[in-house]
């Protein structure tokens, strides 16, 4: 089929260093990488997306990127109504061919090896996971997380907390949660959170580990390096836009709703970012774990249960 | 639970309770000293909000955070003088107005924040702490407690100078003579409006000054949305306080300790659901009320704007 | 002067002059003008055309505390404190905030007053909880304290005890000897000529005349009752309503309240053992100082206060089980003293408010949906069956005077089947021509064979309209007289019961 | 003295009833229509032109796309239409409430409560019941959930006197976590990941009107607000309530029971308010989502309060800001102008119109 415009549709603004920035940037890649226009419809919030959808559909796009996981089911109905394709997320069983496509994006590996290194790099033996809210890609990742940490050294504590009922923009929140956080002993906080999580970072910035040393901060989705006051440890960073890319393809050969896409560490739509706080010979062997996993050697599975997360942190006595 | 109760714990526990109450006791001071003059302040929301973004915008500009304060109360003002002019003076009505401010004001500092640091996230450096030897090495409650900004204190002596404004000078009796029998106020010479307009722009400052620690201290920075209904919060505490600045500090403080402990439940590894540990400070207000709710007298004349010689 | 209300001239075109050390009474029906022309002198409203001097110089009183730094100090019809504020709270109300009350300087104040005035007041005690001549005394000792050149008085006795209104009488009388002007508004012509020194009556805004000191002193009471009665109402006095009515009564049983108690709390007197009866064509007065348990009587009877033992029967029937709307149709009506906060709904307009206590009958609803041309026809009907003054059926009842709005609730109960009417306090605060008329009223539905419960505070009405008189105090009655329309003595009688000293004699028949 | 407290007697012209708002002829009703619709409107688009053009956006290009995509185009229509439903069913539910004198500011939780379990419920009836019993259930359901999350503040309120702001308010704040809580842990499809009610098919929702994409909720909606109005201000028990909003002791006096004609109010306004919520669900969106809250019930509260509680003039605003959402969504995408800017745009449209209300009132009170 001719696809002459695609658009992407998100819930926030594309400027928030995470999950809607990543998914404009990809979108705006692939389109450029494909040859063909684009439409940014953010900010749309989470409720019903059905309108802006049938008016872009209107507006002549052929493939519709609802980067929401609010959005899927809308997304199919959409579809149906108007005939053009749209891809979702975190529906896996979700495929039509030719209308609907499924992009369960999911950095479990990626946390997974944050999670080997932040347990080689605490000294507190402690390290903290902190979010704003318990959707499936976040508990996926928070798994990740504790997994990758148990199996470095099952010596070291989890900790683990949701901030509260306001919490997607709750950087006071997320700024208390943390320092509570840091002082059940924390020195490395795994963080996941909108605009919650600058003020994660902001705890983490101001507040010293109960040993003393500095806390690290390892981020999600986005890379907030050029933020950095040298408190980031790393970030779980994702690439949408070698699936996008392929979407547009596969759209373009008739393939589209054929099979769904994901994320990996294998061609490095998820990857680490490397801070000058990384810990280079932590570092290698992060590095080598990752070749295992890619290798088959470690295998981790996505978990996107809350109560999964639970039962992997510490429960205090 | 022995593991994790560290002294670090419970104090950062304390810390928390008493950061998160702080925008909230300040809120609901300003709230009541409206309410105790018969204006229904929906609109501190807005108030809170535009005291967090003016609050950050200045600290961030000046370095200062004490001219970040004095910018958060400013913008509260600000809010709070189109609702005195247009509910006070005008005797608009004060629920459609306030959540219209509300409203406006979400808008607004999203927008500008959007221009202004969506590229950037600025961060404000951790704040001074006031540092009382001797009492902030107490162990647990010394950091929580004597290790705050002073800020925190000001917003406590503020519950004692209100208290005695409200007891001790005519202030106290001419805003309930304004919330209870406008009219007698009126006619005894007082002036209904004015002592309305000084409320209302009081619970602007207060709000302002809230949302401004919330942005400064609390968070660091500014995120559009951020007070996150710390106002309605603010509203009910002022109702439930019936008057006295001491219980807006205790309620506050209750709140705020609930908060706290939603995240030591969690900390601790409590197999209760996320979502139903976070329901337990509004449920615990709700519990409040069933209690003693009967006592929650409010003023007569709350919400009705006063024309002189109207029947 | 000159003030205008849409539709109506308030006050047209009036002058007058007040002068110190005289007591300046303004005389008018009810909607003459008189509490406009308060509202003007003390700054709550500003005057269309005309204006006002102070001393010889124009002044303009575009607030209340203008006119209070005028010198004006004004007791309002309706009170102006603040019942959850305390006594001293109230009189120093409107100081600047930031000040401490003055407390020492106003209880030296109040010593003073004490002795030159006999006011004496509780500095600390809530306002709400004191009785309403106390409440009024704080209004008159505010106005004191302020040192005021003019006190002004709109209707201040009519909430007084004949006593308090003497003492009240005095009061004025020294006040104007140190210097003051009083202007004092009063429905009572006796008060009138007893108290003041000059007198103004106004009729539908204007000034209908005015009797100086010297043609005062040259009237005897009634001389000068009959001028200002020709002033007022433009017809000769001598319908002197005190005359005893002649008894109408069957020997059919209307009501029966056999041994009915209610419970009291701290804010209301409990009933105790409360027994009556009441034939057909028959008025029982109730008398009574006020708050003596009377509205907990009447409450009680008609429904809308639980009782913890007793019975009720109406016509034979018992109807002790039985609810309020019940009651009405069985043809047991209760006109509340209330009118205001219990009788009406004063955003409601007059056609709704004429049918509040049938919410939901034929013909003004049918099948629960509502008739408003029934609604309509029937308030146009009342409207001119009891004369009330009133733009139209439509206009929201808040905004009729107090008299008219008597006449609504008035015709409310009478209308459709009445057997039984218990009355609370039906003509306070009406005026003269006004209270006739509904004396006449009620003598005249007895005349039909209903029977009438008439509560009142004053012994004057019910010595003209009953029967019989149960005299109430501290929740009981205290005895039955026959009202043989034997005048003072009977007064006394009734008087020393009321005070509590006559022994319990319970009511017979 | 009156007690001012309570909504009904905030305007006491509108609770008096809307057939005595007659007496104004002097001023044309075009006049009126300017100095209370137009007039307002106008000025609040000027206001907001000039905080656009502060961020470099030309406001006609602005305001022409809302036009075009709300109005004047025939899907723009359609969403506005689509929109109106659940609005128009918390309309109904203010109204009553409002003019019986009870701030129920609780709807969003109400509303909440009755979507999840109108979510909850339905797809299991799919293929069990006939599809307009389907629908029915659900609708039946909603009403009752949102109505039993009344219950606590109506109780308060009738037997305690507990102002019902805050109860409503605290109730709502649990209700939005306790519909979250449910979804996640009670109701959840267990054939997705993300934490959803299960979803009840297109087909098997309400029926859309004609060829068109709009629900019929919006028919449904529509007969809510004019039959509560009528309820309102023509029944005998619309009077009963109104009284007790009036003036409790006034219908103390006249034999009604306050305290259960107060239950009965906040019964019938939360039970609207989870209709309203089973209509977003049965007839738009289908499941419910964890964390999902439209939070329309505040916004509607300042529109039936222009509206001065008559259901006509509250259908009128609804369209009016429905229209102004789904346009505003369009222009703000091409323009690259923040969603939140809507939000100013209402901000100003309320005070504005709350302005003219104003000057309204002072206009016929000098004719007067
Ligand atoms: N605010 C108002 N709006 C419209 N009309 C008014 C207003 N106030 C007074 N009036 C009109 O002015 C007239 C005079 O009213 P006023 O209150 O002065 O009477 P009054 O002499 O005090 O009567 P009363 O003896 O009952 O106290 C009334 O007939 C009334 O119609
Ligand atoms: N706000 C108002 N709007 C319209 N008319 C009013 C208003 N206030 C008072 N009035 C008019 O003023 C007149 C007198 O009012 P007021 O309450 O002073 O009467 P009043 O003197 O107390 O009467 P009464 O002696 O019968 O109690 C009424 O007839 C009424 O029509
Ligand atoms: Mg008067
Ligand atoms: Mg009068």
């Amino acid at each position: 089929a001719d696809v002459d415009t695609i658009a992407i549709l998100t819930p926030e603004q594309g400027s928030d260093y995470g999950w809607n920035q990543q998914g404009v940037d990809a979108a705006k890649a692939a389109a450029e990488a494909t040859g063909v226009e684009i439409i940014v419809a953010e900010g749309l919030g989470y409720g019903d997306v059905r309108a802006p959808m049938r008016e872009i559909a209107a507006d002549g796009a052929d493939l519709m990127i609802a980067h929401a996981s609010g959005y899927n089911t809308a997304g199919p109905e959409i579809a149906e109504e108007t005939g053009v394709a749209v891809a979702i997320v975190d529906s896996p069983d979700a495929l039509v061919p030719g209308k609907v496509a499924d992009y369960t994006l999911s950095g479990h590996e990626g946390a997974y090896l944050a999670g080997r290194l932040a347990a080689k790099m605490t000294t507190t033996g402690t390290v903290g996971i902190v979010v704003s809210g318990e959707p499936p890609s976040w508990n996926s990742q928070s798994a990740g997380f504790a997994e990758g940490v148990k199996a470095e050294n099952p010596d070291v504590k989890i900790l683990y907390s949701v901030i509260g009922p306001a919490a997607y923009s709750d950087a006071a929140g997320g700024n208390r949660v943390t320092t509570s956080v840091i002082a059940a002993g924390a020195d490395i906080i795994f963080g996941q959170g909108n605009g919650s999580s600058f003020g994660m970072i902001q705890a983490v910035e101001s507040n010293k580990a109960t040993d003393g040393s500095d806390v690290l901060f390892i981020d999600v989705i986005g890379d907030k390096s050029e933020l950095d006051k040298g408190h980031l440890l790393t970030s779980v960073l994702w690439d949408m836009t070698p699936v996008y890319t392929a979407m547009i393809e596969d759209l373009k050969a008739d393939k589209f709703g054929t099979h769904g896409y994901s994320i990996s560490l294998a061609d490095d739509s998820v990857k680490l970012v490397k801070t000058p706080q990384v810990d280079e010979k932590a570092w290698e062997e992060v590095m080598a774990l990752r070749e295992q996993i890619i290798a088959g050697d470690i295998k981790v599975e996505p978990k996107f249960e809350a109560e999964d997360v639970r039962a992997l942190v510490t429960v205090a006595e | 639970m022995g593991g994790l109760l560290t002294e670090a714990f419970l104090s950062s526990l304390f810390t928390g309770a008493i950061v998160a109450a702080i925008p909230m006791l300040l809120a609901g001071l300003g709230e009541q000293m409206s309410e105790k003059a018969g204006v229904l302040n929906i609109g501190i929301e807005g108030m809170m909000l535009m005291g967090a973004y003016m609050g950050f915008l200045v600290a961030f500009k000046t370095e200062s955070l004490w001219l970040g304060f004095l910018g958060g109360i400013l913008g509260g003002v600000l809010v709070a003088i189109v609702m005195a002019v247009l509910c006070v003076r005008l005797g608009l009505n004060q629920i459609v107005i306030g959540i219209g401010l509300t409203l406006g004001v979400e808008g607004l500092t999203a927008l500008l924040h959007h221009f202004q640091f969506s590229r950037t996230y600025p961060r404000l450096p951790a704040p001074e702490r006031l540092n009382i030897p001797g009492l902030t090495d107490l162990p647990v409650i010394g950091p929580s407690l004597f290790g705050r900004h002073l800020i925190v204190y000001l917003a406590l002596i503020a519950v004692a100078v209100l208290a005695y404004l409200y007891r001790r000078t005519n202030l106290g009796m001419t805003l309930r003579a304004a919330g209870e029998r406008p009219a007698a106020l009126d006619v005894a010479g007082g002036n209904v409006l004015g002592i309305r307009v000084f409320a209302t722009l009081f619970t602007g400052g207060m709000a302002g000054l809230g949302g401004a620690y919330l942005a400064n201290i609390g968070a660091g920075l500014f995120i559009p949305f951020m007070t996150g209904g710390a106002g309605f919060i603010g509203i009910v505490l002022a109702m439930l306080a019936r008057g006295r600045p001491l219980w807006v500090l205790i309620g506050s403080l209750i709140f705020g300790a609930a908060l706290s402990m939603t995240t030591a439940l969690q900390v601790a590894g409590s197999n209760i659901p996320t979502d139903v540990i976070q329901m337990l400070p509004f449920a615990a207000v709700m519990l409040v009320l069933v209690l003693f709710g009967r006592r929650a007298k409010l003023p007569s004349a709350l919400g009705a704007a006063y024309e002189r010689g109207a029947r | 002067m000159t003030k205008r209300f849409p539709g109506v001239v308030a006050v047209d075109n009036v002058s007058l002059k007040f002068h110190p050390g005289e007591v300046h009474v303004l005389l008018g029906e009810n909607g003459a003008g008189k509490s406009t022309l308060v509202g003007i002198l003390s700054g709550l409203q500003e005057p269309d055309e005309g204006y006002l001097s102070l001393n010889g110089e124009k002044a303009r009183l575009a607030s209340p505390s203008a006119s209070l730094d005028a010198g004006i100090s004004t007791v309002f019809q309706h009170s102006m404190l603040v019942p959850t504020l305390t006594v001293l709270e109230n009189l120093t109300l409107g100081a600047p905030w930031y000040q401490r009350p003055p407390r020492a300087q106003i209880a030296a104040r109040m010593d003073e007053l004490k002795r030159e005035f006999a006011l004496s007041l509780p500095l600390d005690a809530i306002t709400g909880e004191l009785s309403l001549g106390q409440q009024q005394q704080i209004e008159i000792a505010r106005a004191l304290l302020r040192d005021s050149k003019v006190l002004i008085l709109d209707e201040a006795t009519s909430m007084l005890t004949p006593q308090g209104a003497q003492e009240l009488g005095e009061r004025m009388q020294q006040l104007v000897k140190s210097g003051l002007a009083v202007i004092f508004i009063t429905h009572k012509l006796a008060e009138a000529y007893r108290y003041g020194n000059r007198i103004s009556v106004l009729k539908q805004g204007a000034l209908a005349g005015e009797m100086g000191p010297e043609e005062l002193k040259g009237m005897t009471e009634d001389e000068a009752v009959d001028e200002i009665v020709r002033l007022m109402f433009g017809r000769e006095a001598g319908q002197t309503s005190t005359d005893h009515r002649a008894s109408t009564a069957r020997d059919q049983i209307a009501l029966k309240v056999e041994n009915l108690s209610t419970q009291g709390d701290a804010d209301v007197m409990g009933l105790h053992d409360i027994s009556l009866s009441l034939r057909a064509g028959e008025i029982v007065g109730i008398a009574g100082i006020d708050g003596n348990g009377q509205k907990q009587l009447a409450e009680a009877m008609a429904g809308q206060r639980a009782l913890t033992s007793g019975r009720v029967e109406l016509h034979g029937e018992d109807i002790t089980g039985a609810s309020v709307a019940q009651r009405r149709r069985k043809g047991l009506r209760y006109l509340t003293d209330d009118r205001l906060s219990e009788g009406s709904v004063g955003a409601f307009p007059i056609s709704e408010n004429t049918v509040l206590k049938d919410i939901g009958q034929p013909p003004f609803w049918v099948n629960g949906i509502e008739r408003p041309n029934r609604i309509a026809e029937h308030a146009r009907e009342l409207i001119r069956t009891f004369s009330v003054r009133t733009p139209g059926e439509q206009t929201p009842i808040g905004r009729l005077s107090g008299g008219n709005i008597q006449k609504v609730l008035l015709g409310r109960e009478l209308s459709g089947d009445a057997r039984v009417v218990v009355f609370n306090k039906p003509t306070y605060g009406l005026d003269l021509q006004n209270i006739d008329a509904s004396r006449q009223r009620i003598a005249e539905i007895a005349g039909r064979g209903l029977g009438v419960v008439l509560i009142s505070t004053d012994l004057d009405e019910l010595m003209a309209l009953s029967d019989r008189i149960a005299v109430m105090e501290g929740g009981r009655i205290r005895g039955v007289v026959e009202n043989d329309g034997t005048g003072e003595a009977l007064r006394l009688r009734i008087g020393r019961m009321m005070a509590g000293e006559e022994e319990h004699k319970q009511a017979t028949a | 003295m009156q007690q001012d407290t309570n909504p009904s007697s905030v305007d006491t012209e509108a609770a008096a009833s809307g057939a005595a708002s007659a007496t104004a002829t002097e001023r044309s009703a075009f006049q009126r229509f300017l100095t209370v619709t137009v007039g307002p409107i106008v000025a609040a688009f000027l206001l907001s032109a000039i905080i656009l053009m502060l961020v470099g956006v030309n406001p006609l290009t602005y305001y022409g796309y809302i036009l075009d995509r709300s109005l004047f185009s025939s899907l723009g229509l359609e969403q506005t239409a689509t929109r109106m439903a659940p609005l128009l069913f918390l309309v109904a539910s203010l109204i009553i409430a409002f003019r019986a004198g009870i701030w129920n500011l609780g709807t969003d939780g109400q509303f909440l409560l009755g979507a999840v379990i109108a979510a909850a419920t339905a797809p299991l009836l799919v293929g069990v019941l006939p599809g307009w019993a389907v629908l029915l259930v659900g609708f039946l359901l909603a009403a009752l959930v949102g109505a039993i999350w009344s219950i606590i503040p109506a109780l308060l309120k009738a037997y305690q006197g507990v102002n019902e702001i805050i109860t409503t308010l605290m109730m709502s704040f649990l209700g939005v976590l306790l519909a979250s809580t449910l979804v996640k842990l009670a109701f959840r499809d267990p054939t997705t990941t993300v934490p959803q009610t299960r979803t009840l098919p297109v087909a098997d929702r309400l029926p859309r009107l004609f060829e068109t994409s709009i629900s019929s909720g919006l028919v449904w909606g529509l007969i809510a607000v004019i039959l509560v109005h009528l309820m309102m201000t023509r029944t005998s028990f619309g009077l009963r309530l109104r009284m007790v909003g009036a003036n409790p002791a006034a219908a103390t006096h006249a034999g009604l029971s306050v305290p259960l004609l107060t239950m009965a109010t906040f019964g019938l306004s939360a039970g609207f308010a989870g209709l309203a919520g089973a209509s977003e669900i049965l007839g738009v969106a289908g499941n419910v989502r964890a964390n999902w809250n439209p939070a329309y019930g505040l916004m509607v509260i300042p529109l039936v309060f222009l509206a001065r509680f008559h259901g006509v003039g509250a259908i009128v605003l609804v369209f009016f800001y429905s229209a102004l959402m789904i346009g505003s969504e369009s222009a703000a995408r091409r323009l690259g102008v923040p969603q939140n800017f809507t939000l100013v745009l209402v901000a100003s449209l309320l005070i504005c119109l709350g302005l003219g209300e104003y000057i309204d009132q002072h206009k016929r009170k000098k004719e007067r």
